[in-house]
């Protein structure tokens, strides 16, 4: 069903938990519709240093998930702002049509921690 | 790398004895049975041989038995079956919110066409509710159609309660006992059917193949038109070497159903005290008892269904979930929301259903392998809390 | 005592090669092509690779291909699928007086369920008036369905002509190719078809399997209704190994559709001209040359073909006839009353129909045979006259 | 399909033929239908000395005749005339449902001999 490189980054999950001092958390999906992810971000400089992610779903959640702090690692916020879910999608090299929408939630994920930082940011201000 | 089957409620492997029985009717005994000279009288007789096994096994009659492609047949060829040939009596239809795609999609298209069907609760364990049954009877019901045992859950109902009432209102019973088959005691008389659906690749025989019985005098419309086989209630050329495979598979579990069903007891019983003394947050889903003795069906709470079947898959496990995330449809399992669980809970339930050849150190490795990928998982979760509960 | 099979239009031996390829499919992989797990996804992988091979070979796409449980059930699905879902367009079906009962019963049931049929007649070689079809063309004409050779007689009917009207009229086209398939090309576009079905067990491979390609874009009402198998055209758990044999059968059938084609139409010119030759009275039923090359259909006059069919079963020959007497509904064949003869006529007639491993020995053994038993017969026959006349 | 005796009827029929100087002739059925017999008997004293037939048709059709030869040969036409289908049919030891009727002609075929041997007895009167 799942090609090896998701069934790779399913079974070894990079950048998996939780970022104690994150400087911002996006949660998206909700455990109804079999999805849920937590996204942390570490930023310094406008620049992603550390991505986490804990999530609750199927095979192409956890993969999406962990493609996307590989991705997004070392990217400007600005840059990762632009991934989209067809990029992890195509960077894992295709998923499932049935799974295209509801497991591939990661890019959300990680759009609402970057929200979440500015949030803190401009709170700062 | 090992690998172990316990998804036998999907489908099983075929028995080597019913290989073995169906082998001479590919290449030598492979005539048509509507065939007059040899070749095909050979075939009608081990079409009729084969009828009357099936028949002897489920109590019933030779000629109450049509051969069908399979369980979903024989469902569609029960319901609309009836349906249409009753339709002056009455288009009322009653059903339980827990059966088979086979009979809910064949009702949902009869509602297309102008029936009317009552889809009657279950309580929280999957039995269903009789007294709702009961009162949901109307004077043009022509139909309740009720499965034995439950895919999902494994429970059974009670069928021949059922029959007392359908038998006094006149109304036709069919049952889909394509689970119950060779795990627990299925007769028509005993549980008072009019027509019971069977599969033969749930119980060691061939895919493709199934019966329905149909007690005599009921009246059927056909389905399938063509030649006048299976008594003009089915046609299409026999599927011979499949029937004797199907016939082998049924005399096999005849046999061995005793101590077949005492073994697959005891290892679910064993596998699902062993989950739950070792992994918290897990439920056991379905009744207690009233259950098939080889299903197992399991929720653990903060993680999803699919996840794990894959990481058991990796270990060489072969299960089932109810997850949305595995369905076509994306909907968690309908027998789950039926029996009251929440989406999130139906998420992540499991279902092992046992075999005949299962082995008690498969079960040791299985719960072994659920207690480290629950734990990995609710690692990963983010609803489990700080707290990943494993004892 | 050496049995010589020449009955291969009803059936065909399973090819050893089928066999080897189906037996893994039942012990080992066995899994249900619905499941996630390992062993769902080899029968999956199997079951794709399959629609692959059967598409290829008749020229379409592996997605218009719907595996079915045989030839019955894919006219069936044709004919009911196509009326079902465009009975708002119209209600008129166009077909022949020769098809086979699956396709005749089917329109049979379709008239009871409101729909109007035309049965064009043929002539008498049994091809169809093509004038007759185009003239019986209606506003309201949805379907066009005539087989494209002939299960009796071998006739092999102009379905690309056919096909160019249909087109013009925007009406669907379905052909049953089942006994054409592997005897002579079968190509859905050359034919210029929307539907055609096919069987396993005529091209030797297992019973209780077949297809029905669909053309993109055709609308079809399902017709077996359960889980979403078959892109929800047709319910139940795919035969996986019977698919599997079917999909082989096809692959050598592709092979060896030209030397054995060569092979059976020099067989077929030998029986017949050394029956001509040896018998009088005998005629040749159906087209000289547009027929099956596996198809020999003769009549005898004077005697009755279920007695000429035992007296070759005793000798070890398997043929079969279009007498009524062979028949469930002691009716003689519809289609040698279609293309003219007189009941008496058809009561004498033998369909022989050839397989590729028959040899020109077998066929000088049954030439042999046939003349010392139409004269037995003829002796014995109060019409035969003082003459029984055997040259 | 059919049982041994009826198919040792069939392929080892007894008293085939016609008798050239017949008492009485019977026929019955008709090549449309598929079945056609012709009776013939001889007659000395009442009794039936000699039965012969002819038939067009089945199997069924073939080894009744056979068998009510076998059976008539011998009796007074009196007791001929109690023959029935179905005395035919289980002296046989069965016959195929499907072939009770039409091919069961032998009893009437016998009949009508004897009928057309009572009428030529009647004009010779
Ligand atoms: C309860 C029940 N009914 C019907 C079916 C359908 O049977 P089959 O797979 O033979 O079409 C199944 C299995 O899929 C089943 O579990
Ligand atoms: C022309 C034709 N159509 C349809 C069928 C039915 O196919 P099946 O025997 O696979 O049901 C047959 C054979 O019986 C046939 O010869």
């Amino acid at each position: 069903m799942y090609n090896e490189k998701v069934m790779d980054h399913f079974s070894n999950p990079r950048n998996v938990g939780e970022i104690e001092d994150a400087d911002g958390i996006g949660e998206v999906g909700n455990p109804t519709c079999g999805d849920m992810m937590n996204i942390y971000i570490k930023v310094k400089d406008g620049i992603l240093t550390d991505v986490k992610f804990k999530t609750f779903g199927c095979g192409a959640a956890i993969a999406t998930s962990s493609m996307i702090t590989e991705i997004a690692i070392g990217k400007t916020i600005e840059e990762a702002l632009e991934i989209t879910r067809n990029d992890v999608a195509e960077e894992l090299g295709g998923l499932p049509q049935v799974k295209m929408h509801c497991s591939n939630l990661a890019a959300d994920g990680l759009h609402a921690a970057i929200e979440d930082y500015r949030n803190k940011q401009n709170i700062k201000k | 790398m090992k690998r172990i089957y316990m998804d036998h409620s999907a489908t099983t492997p075929v028995d080597s004895l019913v290989v073995d029985a169906m082998l001479p009717y590919f290449t030598d005994k492979f005539g048509n049975a509507s065939s007059l000279h040899s070749f095909g009288q050979e075939a009608a007789q081990a079409l009729e041989q084969s009828r009357q096994q099936v028949a002897n096994s489920i109590g019933a009659k030779p000629e109450e038995i049509i051969f069908t492609s399979g369980g979903t047949e024989s469902d569609n060829l029960a319901i609309k079956g009836v349906a249409y040939r009753n339709s002056r009596k009455g288009k009322h239809i009653i059903t339980s919110t827990i059966e088979h795609p086979a009979v809910l999609s064949t009702c949902a298209y009869l509602e297309k066409e102008g029936f009317e069907v009552t889809y009657v609760a279950v309580d929280s364990d999957g039995i269903i509710d009789t007294e709702e049954l009961e009162k949901s009877i109307r004077d043009d019901t022509i139909l309740i159609s009720v499965m034995h045992a439950n895919n999902e859950i494994g429970t059974i109902q009670p069928i021949s309660d059922i029959s007392k009432f359908a038998k006094e209102r006149g109304i036709y019973l069919h049952t889909d006992a394509v689970q119950s088959l060779g795990k627990i005691a299925v007769n028509v008389d005993e549980l008072g059917v009019d027509l019971l659906s069977i599969s033969s690749h749930k119980i060691h025989g061939p895919k493709g193949v199934g019966a329905l019985y149909v007690r005599k005098g009921t009246p059927l419309q056909t389905l399938a038109h063509g030649g006048g086989h299976e008594r003009h209630m089915r046609a299409g050329t026999e599927n011979i070497s499949g029937i004797v495979g199907f016939a082998k598979a049924v005399a096999l579990a005849d046999e061995r159903i005793v101590d077949d069903a005492k073994h697959m007891r005891h290892l679910r019983d064993l596998l699902i005290n062993k989950v739950m003394n070792s992994i918290d947050n897990a439920y056991l889903v379905g009744h207690p008892t009233k259950r098939l003795p080889n299903n197992v069906n399991i929720r653990f709470s903060f993680i999803e269904g699919e996840s794990m079947l894959l990481f058991l898959d990796m270990k060489g496990i072969a299960i089932s979930t109810g997850s949305a995330c595995s369905s076509k449809s994306l909907e968690p399992s309908h027998v789950l929301t039926a029996i009251g669980l929440k989406p999130e809970d139906s998420h992540g339930s499991l279902r092992i259903t046992l075999g005949k050849d299962n082995l008690q150190e498969e079960i040791d490795y299985v719960a072994k392998a659920l207690v480290e990928i629950v734990g990995h998982l609710r690692a990963m979760s983010p609803i489990a809390g700080k707290n990943p509960s494993l004892r």
